[in-house]
């Protein structure tokens, strides 16, 4: 009122100007894919400094001798020949032709060896270096080039995982990668490799811009996971960190973003409702489960372990927490898992009367039981407030502690809880699920499941490749886990993607992760 | 005026040793640490440890702690684990943002909440006063991110004047990176300006009940010039104090904010980090947010003799 | 009388909004071009509202109701807002009372002057700077340059009292309203600032409303008065008629209350010495903010002998700063000395004899209202000081504070909080728990400076009647002389930390010898 | 008329705080349903006569779970602040009074608290001692200290400058009864007012901390816990947000209503930064 009129005037036409301006700021003209990234990736180096996000956007940038197809198997990648040895020991690797990195220069077999020489040096860091030094599931002797275009993997023992675990998103697909990824002192610079998409500018914290590489040789045929018809349909692909799961989600409604991956599935249904938005959604294989310490002086009476699990009603928790998207799984093994079969459909049926019966025989008191939780993925948390109420009618009480990400992570690897809702993230093999859930507890306090039989049965299962014998081992392996009860498993995620309703050529898939090419606006 | 720069400063150097102690000690009580995190539900003994010895988290915490400190006696404020960047730009970097909005939020809060108080103080215990008290009083009841969110849908969504997410530096394109800003700091304004009108309020009523503004009456002088000359300059000490603990209070509490708008601030940075057992750069930040509350502090103390002569410094 | 009536105020009534009540009722008086009229009552009887009419300036929810204010034939009830503030500074000036709080602080002495002269009058910068100059030179501040340019806090009390002045005369008002302008300064100043303050006022032949609750000020300085007693005039008439001859009974009253000289203590010299400083010096230290540094040194009391005997009333008076309060304070251990030291029955005070020592001595307060813990009651802040005697009964303790509470006049009121208290009452209290011990000594620190005139003479009157039943010493600080005159054995008189005389108090108030004492005694109006 | 207001402020403020506080009691015996019973089959129903408040993505009765919430934000809210001026009014006395190598070292650790923003202190102490009501407590409690040592400590220095501090020397008391008997009683009214705003801050920090992920573990509903959950459902279920979000302003408002009136009551000059 009194106090400088001109200011405020001056201040409300700027205002009215700068909204003037919003439009033209807004401009979309369909070269750019915008996608959501829940946070920032952690580096450009495929399979060391890495998390899912940073695997997604890796992958777009480099490619390995093997990947996964649409349905998860492992198919040849930059190879277009793959040849095992009988024994397993060894595997000759023949490079496709015409295939070009991102500065140019032809794919060649010394490529392929620096790559993996570089990814078996300690000194790199690569996430999967136990599994070929020896340490875990195999260790390779030799890499070499025979000639320009065929490469030979000498191993020391034979695992039928050799493929898969190459291909594993997050080994970063043991990218092949041209030495000019790194600066004249073998430090890390940037990926130079052969996929669709180069490396364009990382505003660190805010936005990831990739650029479409002109030269790209895609593997023919139709497109199939990360292997074959690729094509770069847009310029540009902008990945925007948006950490706030509301603000993403007004982001795609106010058209800030195209592709809204890892959408929570409690949204699933709002997204449907809007008619600027749509969604894909496929089955995925991360699983949820709610872990149980068998060493607790509580739990470890396998009656109220059953008792937990009977009081549970597994399809309405995940009819609730997904929203019907998800469908109930009881097995260890993804639903989506060719070894899925009739055995794994089996579960529990809640039976409250029987739950009562197991907790008086057991002596159980009402002596409670901590769960542990967490916000990070809501569905997991939901699961937990339902499981808590639900166990509360058979008389079981679970008191709720809600931790951050990294302590629950700490407790889980250290194995100090009672019970946790947990998320287990892909596996690609049945024999991997099992080998993530079962273990000697003394060494390795993270595995739930500590028995010697099954270790038995999961390494048999691990040495053989024949499909009908491991399926038999599989089938014991759920009936077994269902008697034990060391751990519940509920669902198996599905990757749900919101889409701008002009968003071309999308598809969702088992691995969750976002592919954006043959996509355009 | 120098001499008590310097030896305000070097009064800070205890305090501040005392907060790396304190922030050293309290997020390594947290428990899980970065090399669990990366690894995931797949974590063998060996991988963590080997991990562990990569990222330097094997050796004792004492020495860990000597040679940060060392470092950054240097200059050198280490690497984030989480993104292997240097520690001190990507600091300075992300206060530039949060900086921005809490200067200009506070700023504009006092320009619409002193004189909102003077008048409501003028008005005293009439309509006026009883409107401005009341919004006011609303305006700081309200959680910040719900009225963040409620803005964003009104203006970002349903109306689509504004940006929702995103950010662009006002030094790379100004009208353009402006209007990102708009929101989080239009947010930021309202519930200041409520905490600030209540507290010019306040003590402009107290003012206005001292004998030289009945004086400056008796003078003739018209009543706005008493508010304006006498009452203001006079009132405005309690709510420079306050500005202050606002500001103080906002390094930490800006995260919310930029949380719901995608802000890539300081405050986010913190809770990432806190999150991510990000140790270098939690204690980068914090040694950051406590240098610049201390500094704020300064200024505000050096600010007061403008508005009270008789502070001297 | 032939002049002209300047200000005429006719049936004021001022009621407030709040609670209905009437402050003001039915008050009328004249004021002529160049006299002086004192308005005369003690706090609550309305003369500052009365006042405070005239210029439309009274608190938020009081207001005329009945009566009119005609300046020069113009009713300033009636007139609008503007022609008010165009009234105010330039036709009437105001002077308040508190010189701390009526200059603004954030202003430069120098704006604050300008802003009536650019408000009232169409002179420019330059003009209205000379102005200023010449008239801060007119009540003689040093240096007037660098005032205008100073802020109001780096002046004493007294100076800011003539700053204020020089800011209303300035505009050379035709009405100046005086509000006890110089209730807050000590005797000294006192005289300085009323003697410029009419003789401006001469000059420049302003009418001057002079409020005050003292007696003396009013024979030196008015011509006419008129006095108040709970919102309604009482007496009006000449300054003569109304001192010397009051017709009405609460003028009376109030002229029976002023202080007169009392009887001496006639076998003085046989008793031993109670309490004695030697050489005491006190110094103080400017504390800085930091943990090594250290500030200044300031001496505030140098080497100052004195002996207080048994039983005998010794007076410290002095103006502002000149170190009385120290003295008592350092005389009671209340304040490290620097120096010198201080002798209870002819022993050094330490370990052995300082709890003795605080058990017989007592301080009673000039400020009745933060003297009192506002969290206790009245019987227990009398009864706390028994709680420290060892070989009484709770019983004993009892009896005693009702006999105490007796004693001060306060019977009943034990159960009461300090704030539904008046001021006379808290300082009765502050009293009676000074003598509840039966002390041998008590410092009393302007005891009665901040009471209206009728109470303080009845708290005088107590004091005495105490002091003769229990028989304490007592050092008797103040700086109103005539108060000492009426209490006081001997009389010392102290000026910058140092005692510039002593003497029996006949000889000091009858034949002053130092300089200071004489202007001191020369300051204080009496009837 | 100013009486009037002031009055009538204090009165409803006062008002609306009774009744939060009865419903709050209330609660703990009973609530128009069970606010922890899941019924799936009912999940996310906009406001209707059998649920007044709707129910939210489990299926639960948002009324009731208002209900149930302002009790144990009251407790949390009262809890803390409890403990930080107990904690800050011990701190806060002892420095003030003695003013020596105490006040120093205390004050340093002071400034150390103060100099963490508060949330994010409370935030790393809950992951350390844990996200449960006790830790809440205990991280809020904590967080606020610092502010009470401040406004305590600077009362306690002008009430030692108060000549009735100088008396109880005089009368021989030593400093430790001068200050339990003297200095203490009278930091009452700052403090008082001091705790009213702070129980407004608290309830916003619990939401602001529900909302950064650690607050008061499910299912025991809190204000905050509903305001930060209810969030995702903003598009959908409005009525989610709504309702806890009103209570904690209406509460905030009463409470500086409240607030406000204390404060013209105790001591009209003070002001609280």
């Amino acid at each position: 009122m009194i106090f400088n009129r001109s200011i405020a005037f001056a201040l409300s036409v700027g205002l009215v100007a700068l909204f003037v301006q919003v439009s033209l700021a807004y401009a979309q003209d369909g070269s750019a894919l915008r996608v959501r990234l829940s946070s920032d990736i952690r580096s450009t180096d495929p399979g060391t400094n890495r998390d899912d996000n940073t695997d997604a956007v890796v992958l777009h940038m480099v490619e390995g001798l093997v990947a996964l197809r649409e349905d998860t198997s492992v198919g040849p990648m930059l190879a277009s020949k793959i040849v095992a040895s009988s024994d397993g020991l060894r595997y000759t690797f023949t490079l496709r032709d015409g295939v070009k990195f991102h500065n140019g220069a032809p794919l060649t077999a010394a490529d392929v060896v620096w790559s993996w020489k570089r990814y078996l040096d300690p000194a790199t860091g690569w996430r999967c270096l136990p599994e070929f030094d020896g340490r875990g599931m195999t260790k390779v002797l030799a890499v070499e080039a025979t000639n320009p275009k065929t490469v030979v993997f000498k191993l020391e023992r034979p695992t039928s995982l050799f493929l898969t675990t190459m291909a594993r998103t997050d080994c970063g697909g043991a990218g092949i990668l041209h030495s000019s990824s790194l600066d004249s002192d073998g430090r890390w610079k940037q990926p130079v490799g052969t996929g669709p998409y180069k490396f364009g500018q990382w505003k660190k914290g805010q936005y990831i811009d990739l650029v479409r590489f002109e030269n790209y040789a895609s593997l023919n045929g139709p497109r199939d996971g990360y292997t074959g018809g690729k094509k770069a349909e847009v310029e540009k692909v902008h990945f925007m960190v948006i950490p706030d799961e509301i603000a993403g989600k007004t982001a795609l409604y106010a058209g800030a973003i195209d592709v809204f991956p890892e959408v929570r599935s409690a949204d699933i249904a709002e997204i449907q409702k809007k008619p600027q938005v749509k969604i894909e959604v496929a089955p995925a294989m991360d699983m949820y489960a709610f872990l149980i310490q068998t060493r607790d002086p509580v739990l470890k009476d396998v009656r109220i372990r059953r008792a937990l699990a009977l009081s549970l009603d597994l399809p309405a928790i995940t009819e609730a927490v997904t929203e019907g998207v998800c469908q109930p799984n009881s097995s260890a093994i993804p639903s989506s898992s060719m070894y899925y079969s009739t055995v794994q459909r089996l579960g529990y049926r809640r039976d409250i009367a029987q739950a009562k019966r197991l907790l008086a025989d057991a002596g159980y008191n009402g002596e409670p039981i901590k769960m542990i939780t967490n916000k990070r993925h809501s569905e997991s948390f939901d699961s937990a407030v339902l499981a808590q109420a639900m166990a509360a009618e058979a008389g079981i009480r679970i008191d709720l502690e809600v931790l951050d990400w990294a302590t629950q992570l700490d407790r889980y690897t250290k194995g100090k809880y009672q019970t946790m809702a947990f998320i287990y993230s892909a596996r690609l093999d049945p024999s991997l699920s099992y080998e993530m859930i079962s273990g000697p507890k003394s060494t390795q306090p993270r595995k739930v499941w500590d028995d010697s039989l099954v270790q038995e049965k999961l390494a048999e299962s691990t040495r053989s490749s024949d499909r009908a014998k491991r399926q038999v081992l599989f089938d014991e392996l759920h009936r077994k886990m269902l008697e034990d009860v060391p751990f519940i498993v509920l669902f198996n995620s599905v990757d749900a993607v919101g889409l701008r309703a002009n968003v071309v050529g999308y598809k969702s898939w088992a691995p969750a992760k976002p592919r954006l090419w043959n996509v355009h606006l | 005026m120098l001499s008590y720069i310097a030896r305000r400063v070097a009064l800070t150097v205890p305090t501040l040793l005392l907060v790396m102690v304190a922030v050293f000690a309290l997020i390594h009580l947290i428990p899980g640490d970065p090399a669990q995190l990366m690894l995931g539900d797949a974590a063998d003994d060996a991988t963590l440890s080997q991990l562990r010895q990569h990222l330097g988290l094997d050796r004792p915490l004492t020495v860990q702690f000597a040679r940060w400190l060392l470092n950054v006696v240097h200059g050198d404020f280490g690497h984030s684990i989480t993104n292997g960047l240097p520690v001190l730009p990507l600091l300075l970097e992300r206060i530039q943002v949060s900086g921005t909005i809490i200067l200009a939020a506070v700023t504009l809060a006092t320009l619409i909440a002193v004189p909102a108080g003077l008048i409501a103080a003028w008005k005293q215990n009439q309509t006026v006063d009883v409107a401005i008290v009341a919004g006011a009083t609303l305006l700081l009841s309200i959680p910040s991110f719900w009225l963040g969110l409620l803005l964003m849908l009104q203006f970002g969504l349903k109306l689509g004047w504004l940006p929702v997410v995103g950010y662009v530096p006002l030094s790379e394109n100004f009208s353009e990176g402006l209007l990102y800003l708009l929101l989080p700091i239009a947010t930021l304004v309202m519930i200041e300006s409520g905490i600030l009108t209540r507290m010019s309020r306040a003590s402009a009523i107290d003012v206005l009940r001292l004998e030289y503004v009945t004086h400056a009456r008796a003078k003739g002088v018209s009543e706005s010039q008493v508010l304006r000359r006498h009452v203001f300059p006079n009132a405005f000490g309690p709510t420079l104090t306050m500005i202050g603990v606002i500001l103080g209070n906002l390094l930490g509490g800006i995260a919310v904010l930029e949380t719901v708008f995608t802000l890539p601030g300081i405050g986010r940075l913190l809770v990432d980090a806190i999150y991510a057992r990000d140790y270098p750069v939690v204690q980068g930040v914090m040694l950051l947010t406590a240098l610049t509350y201390v500094f704020i502090n300064l200024i505000i103390d050096l600010c007061y003799p403008i508005f009270d002569p008789r502070v001297t410094t | 009388m032939n002049i002209p009536n300047l200000l005429s105020v006719e049936s004021l009534k001022l009621i407030s909004s709040v609670n209905g009540k009437t402050l003001v009722d039915n008050v009328s008086y004249n004021l002529c071009a160049g006299e002086v009229l004192a308005m005369v009552g003690e706090s609550g009887s309305g003369k500052t509202l009365a006042a405070r009419a005239i210029l439309g300036l009274l608190p938020p929810g009081i207001a005329p109701s009945e009566g009119r204010i005609l300046m020069n034939g113009e009713d300033l009830l009636q007139v609008n807002s503007a022609r008010m503030r165009a009234m105010r500074g330039a036709q009437i000036g105001m002077v308040f009372q508190e010189p701390m709080m009526s200059l603004n602080p954030a202003v430069r002495i120098g704006i604050q002057m300008a802003e009536g002269l650019r408000l009232h009058t169409q002179l420019t910068a330059a003009q209205i700077e000379a102005r200023c100059l010449e008239i801060l030179e007119r009540v003689r501040i040093r240096d007037p340059k660098r005032c205008l340019m100073a802020y109001p806090h780096e002046f004493s009390g007294g100076m800011r009292q003539r700053i204020m002045l020089a800011s209303v005369m300035l505009l050379k008002p035709r009405l100046l309203i005086a509000d006890e302008p110089t209730t807050a300064l000590d005797t000294l100043s006192q005289g300085e600032v009323l003697d410029l303050m009419t003789e401006l006022a001469r000059e420049e032949g302003t009418a001057v409303l002079l409020i005050t609750h003292n007696l003396g000020l009013v024979a030196r300085y008015a011509q006419r008065a008129v006095v108040m007693n709970k919102g309604v005039l009482v007496e009006t008439g000449d300054v003569k008629q109304v001192l010397y001859s009051p017709v009405n009974s609460y003028t009376r009253k109030l002229i029976e209350a002023l202080p007169r000289r009392g009887p001496v203590l006639t076998d003085s010299g046989v008793k031993t010495p109670l309490i004695e400083a030697r050489n005491l010096s006190v110094s103080y230290r400017d504390n800085k903010p930091g943990w090594w540094r250290k500030g200044r040194v300031r001496k505030v009391l140098d080497s100052v002998n004195l002996t207080v005997h048994e039983g005998e009333t010794v007076a410290v008076v002095g103006g502002s700063g000149s170190g009385k309060t120290t003295l008592g304070r350092a005389m009671l251990r209340l304040i490290a000395s620097s120096g010198g030291g201080v002798f209870f029955r002819g022993h050094s005070i330490d370990g052995n004899n300082a709890k003795q020592f605080r058990l017989a001595c007592q301080l009673v307060f000039q400020d009745p209202y933060s003297s009192l813990n506002p969290r206790q009651r009245i019987g227990d802040i009398v009864a706390e000081p028994l709680k420290l005697v060892r070989n009484i009964s709770k019983q004993e303790a009892s009896q005693r504070v009702i006999q105490t509470l007796q004693d001060v006049g306060l019977d009943g009121l034990a159960l009461r909080f300090p704030h539904e208290l008046s001021g006379g009452q808290r300082q009765r209290v502050a009293i009676a728990r000074a003598i509840v011990r039966r002390p041998a000594f008590i410092v009393a620190d302007e005891p009665v400076s901040a009471l209206d005139m009728s109470v303080q003479a009845q708290v005088l009157a107590l004091f005495q009647s105490l002091q003769k039943a229990y028989g304490f010493a007592c050092l008797f600080i103040s700086h109103d002389l005539a108060a000492v005159e009426q209490v006081s054995d001997r009389v010392v008189v102290m000026e910058s930390g140092r005692i510039v005389e002593q003497g029996s108090r006949d000889t000091v108030f009858d034949q002053p010898q130092h300089a200071y004492t004489r202007a001191l005694l020369a300051a204080t109006p009496a009837l | 008329m100013k009486a009037f207001f002031k009055h009538k402020n204090g009165l409803i403020g006062g008002a609306m705080i009774g009744f939060i506080f009865v419903v709050a009691l209330a609660a703990f015996f009973w609530t128009p349903y069970n606010p922890l019973a899941i019924n799936l089959h009912i999940r996310l129903q906009p406001p209707s006569a059998t649920h007044w408040l709707g129910t939210d993505e489990f299926g639960r009765d948002v009324l009731s779970r208002v209900m149930a919430g302002a009790a144990a934000s009251g407790t949390v809210a009262l809890l803390s602040v409890i403990s930080a001026v107990g904690l800050g009014l011990f701190m806060g006395v002892v420095a003030g009074f003695f003013r020596n190598w105490v006040d120093r070292v205390l004050m340093a650790i002071n400034d150390t608290l103060l100099a963490f923003p508060g949330i994010l202190f409370a935030l790393g102490v809950m992951m350390i001692v844990g996200a449960n009501k006790w830790g809440i407590i205990i991280a809020l409690g904590l967080a606020y200290t610092p502010t009470v040592v401040r406004v305590v400590r600077g009362t306690v220095l002008s009430i030692r400058e108060k000549e009735y501090v100088e008396a109880s020397r005089m009368i021989g008391n030593s400093e430790l009864v001068t200050m339990l008997r003297h200095v203490l009683p009278n930091c009452a009214a700052p403090v008082a007012v001091l705790t009213t705003s702070m129980v407004g801050w608290v309830l916003l920090s619990e939401s602001a901390l529900s909302f950064l992920g650690l607050g008061v573990p499910p299912p025991a509903p809190t204000w905050g816990n509903m305001l930060a959950s209810s969030r995702q459902y903003m598009q959908s279920a409005v009525w989610l947000s709504l309702a806890p979000g009103l209570c904690i302003a209406l509460t905030l408002l009463g409470i500086n209503l409240l607030g406000d009136a204390v404060r013209d009551k105790l001591d009209p000059r003070m002001v609280v930064a």
